[in-house]
């Protein structure tokens, strides 16, 4: 098979639950076959999509709602790097625009969040937000050869 | 995931292999529950097996670490590998408990 | 697990290829399991489904392109019904402006063809096609108590 | 798809289980050729363990028939079950083949 043309994502849109999250691992490990990428690579892939998807199912709709997500992919580059767009009809919110989590506070003081969006930063090659009318859309940029 | 735990001398030894993410971590921090409530003063946890994990695993594993020290225990990790032991070190978690790279030295760090 | 909100359908884009097949078959397979419908009307479901898909596989895009295909898919009437539809960027065909195949020419005679969109037909409650812009859009209503 | 061949005493008998679709029927087709290279003048195909099939597997199918015809033999299909039966009879195709209850039936149909 052919690797898909450039031009043409494949995509996946599913409800912004948490039971969508192994369906969305699944495609996008589907998609990456291909490329025959380390393993490590793929764990950390599916970490970044991990702490992006879940934050859109906790914190993105009111509850009790109904969102969605919609996940975009396609490999780039020969099959080098894996494009993902995530977007949500969420409220807007710029997951880059906090500060990084305090990494040198103590065990005790040290307040659990913000370790999420840290990790997205540190698993992908780029990592943009863009507001796009009532969409949020989350780019990640991957390298498929070695860790990042 | 798969969560063995098993009684050792002076200590609990809880296995983990598979995936530590949102999902499983809470069979995770309930397998722990137990554990702190028969007493134990020291947790190893072998993560030998683990292949992922995500902040949600973190997070349950800092959970633990608080409960069991609430009782005037301690937690040790050991066999961190591959994907795992590099988002501890990213993440810092790797310096705020005692990792070992065996069993046998996280056991003995009482 | 709440059924998904009838005015957000799960999409699943993918190539228009061959290898697709299986994905889009387990996609839908995944959007129907809480109707816990009878797996006689879910195979039917899926004939419908891979003669329209294979269709578009073979026919819509030149050789050699890179087409897509999206499906889209929700549950209706509280999971009595599925709604599909099946978008592709092909040349424009209405598949129901043909006639249907001569189910009553002999065997020797009978050319094979047609059976394909005849067998789409029989298996839905409703099947309806319109182009939208550059878009082949078809739309499939199944039944999920009985056989249609 | 699960393709079964073995000879009887005065023809071949095909036994298929699972899913007869645009990807499977290929491996059929190939079986059967096969077949009718040995010579066969009965080919009866047991459908009883077939849960799906699709217009390429119909078209597979005819294909044989049309072989296996043009060297003087002939097909027949038993056990039609489920969404095969209803295909077969919504499609026409249950009257274009002799068709039998039981696998007896059909190899006694010479
Ligand atoms: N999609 C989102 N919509 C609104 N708020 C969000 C979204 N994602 C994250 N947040 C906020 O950002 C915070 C940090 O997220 P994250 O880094 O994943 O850490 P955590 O989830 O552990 O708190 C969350 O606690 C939440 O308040
Ligand atoms: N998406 C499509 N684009 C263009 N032509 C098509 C498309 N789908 C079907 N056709 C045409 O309609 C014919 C009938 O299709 P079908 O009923 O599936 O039977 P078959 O594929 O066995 O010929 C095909 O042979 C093809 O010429």
């Amino acid at each position: 098979m052919d690797p898909p043309d450039e031009a043409v994502p494949c995509r996946l849109k599913l409800p912004a639950t948490l039971e969508s999250l192994d369906p969305f691992q699944d495609f996008v490990r589907g998609q990456i076959r291909e490329s025959r990428c380390p393993q490590e690579t793929q764990f950390k892939i599916q970490l970044a999509l991990e702490e992006a998807l879940v934050n859109i199912a906790h914190y993105a709709y009111p509850p009790g709602g109904a969102g969605w997500i919609e996940l975009a992919c396609r490999l780039e580059s020969g099959g080098k790097r894996l494009w993902v767009e995530i977007r949500d009809g969420g409220r807007a919110f710029n997951p880059f625009e906090r500060g990084k989590p305090d990494m040198t506070a103590s065990l005790d003081k040290r307040q659990i969040g913000g370790l999420g969006i840290f990790l997205v930063r540190q698993m992908t090659e780029k990592a943009e937000y863009r507001r796009d009318g009532d969409t949020n859309v989350l780019t990640l940029q991957f390298g498929l050869d070695a860790a990042p | 995931m798969e969560i063995v735990s098993m009684k050792k001398e002076n200590a609990m030894l809880i296995r983990l292999k598979g995936r530590m993410d949102v999902v499983t971590s809470p069979a995770f921090e309930q397998a722990c529950d137990k554990v702190i409530l028969g007493g134990d003063k020291l947790l190893v946890l072998d993560l030998g097996g683990l292949e992922y994990i995500s902040s949600a695993g973190l997070r349950s594993i800092l959970g633990v670490d608080k409960k069991i020290k609430a009782q005037g225990g301690k937690l040790a990790l050991c066999n961190l590998m591959g994907m795992v032991k590099e988002v501890f070190h990213v993440s810092g978690f790797a310096e705020m408990f005692p990792t070992f790279d065996t069993v046998e030295a996280a056991l003995g760090s009482t």
